[in-house]
């Protein structure tokens, strides 16, 4: 029997973590992330876990650790966040690059300057080309959830890839929710232990991480690209089969939320989703054909998704938390990338930055621009919403 | 959807009563809860926020919370630096630990619509009980007799899974002795 | 345990390397692995010896490697004992981290402290070239005074290196308090593979620093590797010495009277612009830091 | 191929004799087996159990540090292509 618990999205991840039994976690402390660390480490005072805890004294030291780790065959987590995560950059590509399939937690929060420790994506897009798979969840059960998940589809043969679970920084990390903890029992049935042979072996010694030159560095890179591309049915599979257990499945790489007939939708990632949700109910109540796309899986990107849905909706906003300056929004990018050829009209709003709180009334104002672009009305691209001024 | 302010300062445990009440609204209470704090640094002293939001239904809602069915004062003293009122909705229910006169609270209202107002000196019942002046438990049952969102026994239970076991039983005693003082009327 | 070349085994775990000829890090490297043998997991970070041993689909080493990034190699390292602890490798497994000057007592720092601190069960063996010689020699926190490099030129408003103070890893380790830190050199294997063997019989985080004469970074015959590093200690310009957790540290060799320190810089292109008075400066700080070693350490 | 991740150890493709100019050449029979050429080679390509020293001249790359460094002076190094004695 699975048991309900009151968790802020940091403790319902731990949980996780606990559950998927790692042998090694390595970890630095970083707000918003610190809690996580802090739930890992009451596990072990309390006798309810048995991993090997560093406390290392930097996120580089961390991800290093995490790679030495799993580089002896160890299941290993870290978790960081902002600066902390852009700290570990250079460790992300060792890891991905050796394929070892670590599976970490960042608390998505702005990178400084102006020092701000608020919610904010611009961490985990600064490190899209990390060869990293970047998962979002949007709440704490899916945080918990997620993590589980990511341990299967990481270390499954055909991906062994790392895998980045992204909460939004304090909005999940901090907020305390109904969580269901699923029975170890049922975690272990859902994953086996760890067994690779992608590290070092007494009987049959390796090189792991090996210096590669020109005439050998591209067919890695298309090894990864196909790990990528194996990885998209893969969390597919393994969240139906995660749900079927748990009666919890979350649609694989994308979620739709009442698009059947819709006309108008928002694309968005994280906890912007529940609140969307909200605003949604309240418009179709009212009659509007709206509707919701979550993006749960930014790497792999859905391109085959958003491919077939060129001409599938009148007009369509995507919402980021982040942005590249001097383009657009890092999802708009690649969403209206995607798009390209269809007949959707499109805009991208760029809110919540640095913390700022993303209010049911500012998610009705993006469907009313939807609206008006759906009768031809000029709207600007790329839009700021929710300013000062 | 019940929506809860709390105010406190950071380390009177305004966030931790702002969990006591989510948790006993849904694992204890059957129903859906939220909660999360003020977001940022935690300083001793300063002055906080904690929310809570209780449902008969899924809660999906991540953004802040801008109207209020309850707002909880653990420290009249934050009357002087915040608007204690504000999105206040009709009818709502500010409960505040003080010695002031009821007069003097609704005096800082500058809204229209009727609300209630519980006085309580929270803080001579923390010294008796809980021999500190630690108001948190009690004005959470100071709220709960005054709105009924939880019961009682939903929050003995939430005390008795979040609260270290010394702490226990005192302050289900003296969350029970606000919780009647109040539902019997009284102003303490 | 004496060290005895003629009992030792012909078994190369490190053969081929594309190392430069006479180069005083693969000596290191293949006198470590002599002692710590086949159950030896290997760690280096980005440096002349991981370029030149592990070239895809090559590889000169015939035991368990890593490489990893340029920081990173303590806790690399770190995170393989520990894994290797909780998944059962056996005590007698060494884990051994073994990296360059620069990516020791520079960028590698920080790493190095936090194993030390922890008290990681790893071998971290330095190899000293004075400079970073994978990058074409760019002067280290290592690099003596006096010395070019690309990044200290010679010339009329330069004598090359200006630090006077080589950063003293032995005795940051020492500070650290590690169960075993040790100074060694390459041109006496039996000193530094009796260390090797110290280190590699306790439990914690050992480090020994050794010198590793480069005859591309520091100009001179390739067949003066040996001879360049008996005169470095034979002049006090490097000791060997030791620390076992306790007590002093104590030098395991001291040369009966200091010869000068000038037929040692002289053989080297890289003190090849330095002036009597330069030289003179040199034997000073020399004369210092030896005045220091005879007060704080054990003879 | 998996590369990047779990290659095999030991595998030389390529001998390292190009890098040199000059071989050494062992005079036997003065040798007095004190191994030290065996221990300060760098390529540890000097095999001693044989009972004599004998160069792997696919991968001495000629550095002549077993030379400068034998007690008996009895290795000497032999430009490559001319006689040895």
């Amino acid at each position: 029997m699975s048991k309900k618990a009151f968790l802020s999205a940091n403790e319902a991840a731990a949980h996780g973590v606990r559950l998927c039994r790692p042998d090694v976690v390595a970890a630095y402390p970083i707000t918003p992330q610190t809690t996580l660390v802090e739930k890992l480490a009451d596990f072990l005072a309390d006798g309810e876990a048995d991993f090997r805890y560093m406390m290392v004294e930097s996120e580089h030291s961390a991800m290093a650790a995490a790679l030495g780790a799993s580089m002896m065959g160890a299941r290993t987590f870290t978790a960081s966040s902002s600066q902390g995560l852009l700290y570990m950059c250079e460790m992300l590509s060792y890891v991905s690059g050796a394929r070892h399939p670590v599976v970490m937690v960042d608390a998505n929060r702005a990178t400084a300057t102006p020092w701000n420790i608020y919610g904010d994506q611009r961490d985990v897009f600064a490190m899209r080309d990390s060869g990293w798979i970047m998962l979002f969840a949007e709440n704490g059960q899916e945080a918990l959830d997620m993590v589980i998940q990511a341990y299967k589809l990481a270390e499954d043969p055909e991906v062994m890839t790392p895998v980045m679970v992204n909460l939004d920084g304090f909005t999940l990390t901090h907020t305390y929710d109904l969580v269901e903890i699923p029975e170890q029992e049922e975690v272990d049935a859902f994953l086996p232990p760890f067994k690779t042979s992608n590290k070092l072996d007494l009987e049959d010694p390796k090189t792991l991480c090996q210096t590669v030159g020109p005439d050998f560095h591209m067919e890695g890179r298309y090894l990864q690209q196909q790990a990528f591309e194996k990885a998209k049915e893969k969390i597919a599979a393994y969240d139906r089969e995660y749900g079927e257990m748990t009666g919890r499945s979350y649609g694989g790489m994308i979620e739709e939320y009442r698009c059947e007939d819709a006309e108008l939708v928002l694309v968005t990632t994280g906890s912007v989703s529940g609140t969307t949700r909200i605003v949604v109910d309240c418009l179709r109540e009212e009659g509007k054909k709206v509707g919701m796309i979550r993006v749960r899986s930014y790497r792999p990107f859905p391109k085959e998704y958003f491919d077939s849905i060129k001409d599938r909706f009148a007009a369509m906003g995507v919402i980021d938390r982040s942005l590249s300056f001097g383009l657009e929004g890092t999802l708009y990018s690649e969403v209206k990338a995607e798009l390209y050829g269809g007949s959707a009209k499109l805009v991208n709003f760029i809110v919540g930055l640095g913390g700022r709180d993303i209010p049911k009334d500012l998610i009705a104002m993006m469907y009313d621009k939807l609206d008006r672009m759906q009768k031809n009305e000029a709207e600007e691209e790329v839009q700021f919403l929710g300013m000062r001024w | 959807m019940k929506e809860i302010r709390w105010h406190g300062r950071g380390g009177d445990g305004a966030f931790t009563a702002a969990k006591l009440l989510g948790l006993a609204a849904s694992v204890f209470g059957g129903k859906y809860g939220q909660a999360f704090p003020s977001f940022g640094p935690e300083r001793r002293g300063a002055p906080v926020l904690g929310f809570t939001r209780i449902s008969d239904e899924v809660i999906t809602d991540h953004s802040q919370i801008y109207t209020c069915d309850c707002v909880i004062v653990l420290d009249d003293t934050l009357c002087d630096v915040t608007d204690v009122f504000a999105g206040m909705k009709a009818g709502g229910t500010l409960v505040i630990n003080t010695t002031k006169s009821e007069e003097e609270i609704r005096s800082l209202y500058h809204g229209n619509d009727p609300v209630n107002v519980v006085l309580l000196d929270a803080t001579s019942i923390a010294l008796e009980e809980l021999k500190a002046p630690i108001v948190n438990t009690i004005m959470l049952g100071a709220a709960m007799g005054a709105t009924e969102m939880v019961q009682k026994t939903q929050l003995e239970e939430a005390i008795d899974s979040m609260m270290a076991p010394a702490l226990r039983e005192k302050n289900k005693k003296a969350m029970a002795r606000a919780y009647d003082l109040v539902k019997g009327g009284a102003q303490g | 345990m004496a060290i005895n070349l003629k009992n030792m085994s012909d078994q190369e775990l490190i053969y081929g390397a594309k190392t430069c000829q006479g180069c005083g890090a693969i000596m290191a490297a293949r006198m470590a692995m002599k002692i710590l043998g086949e159950k030896t997991c290997l760690a280096t970070p980005a440096c002349c010896f991981a370029a030149t041993t592990t070239v895809y689909p090559q590889s000169a080493i015939f035991v368990n490697n890593v490489i990893t990034a340029f920081p990173a190699l303590a806790a690399t390292a770190s995170g393989m004992a520990v894994a290797a602890e909780a998944m059962g490798w056996g005590d007698d497994v060494n884990i051994l981290a073994l990296a360059g000057d620069g990516g020791t007592v520079d960028i590698g720092l920080q790493g190095l402290s936090g194993a030390a601190e922890r008290n990681d069960n790893i071998i971290y063996i330095c190899y000293d070239n004075e400079a970073y010689m994978n990058t074409g020699v760019q002067r280290s926190a290592s690099t003596p005074y006096g010395s070019w490099t690309t990044t200290t030129p010679t010339g009329p408003c330069s004598k090359g290196e200006k630090n006077k103070i080589k950063k003293n890893l032995f005795e940051i380790m020492i500070a650290h308090r590690v169960p075993y830190a040790a100074t060694a050199s390459v041109a006496y294997p039996i000193d530094f593979m009796e260390k090797v063997e110290k280190a590699r019989k306790i439990k914690g985080c050992k480090v020994i620093h050794v010198s590793a004469p480069c005859p591309t970074g520091w100009g001179y015959d390739p067949s003066k590797t040996v001879e360049i590093g008996k005169k470095a200690v034979e002049a006090g310009l490097w000791q060997l010495a030791e620390w076992e957790g306790s007590g002093k540290p104590r030098l395991t060799y001291q040369p009966k009277e200091l010869s000068p320190v000038e037929p040692y810089l002289k053989m080297q292109k890289r003190f090849k612009h330095l002036q009597p008075e330069d030289i003179q400066e040199i034997q000073e700080l020399r004369d210092a830091q030896w005045q220091r070693i005879m007060e704080t350490y054990d003879k | 191929m998996f590369f990047g991740a779990s290659n095999g150890v030991g595998i030389l493709p390529t001998p390292n004799s190009g890098f040199r100019t000059f071989h050494p050449v062992v005079d036997q029979d003065a040798c007095i087996h004190c191994n030290l050429c065996w221990i300060y080679c760098p390529e540890g390509c000097i095999e001693k159990e044989t009972g004599k020293m004998v160069v792997d001249m696919d991968y001495c790359k000629g550095c002549g540090i077993c030379a400068n460094e034998c007690p008996r002076k009895c290795i000497s190094m032999v430009k490559d292509g001319e006689q040895d004695e």
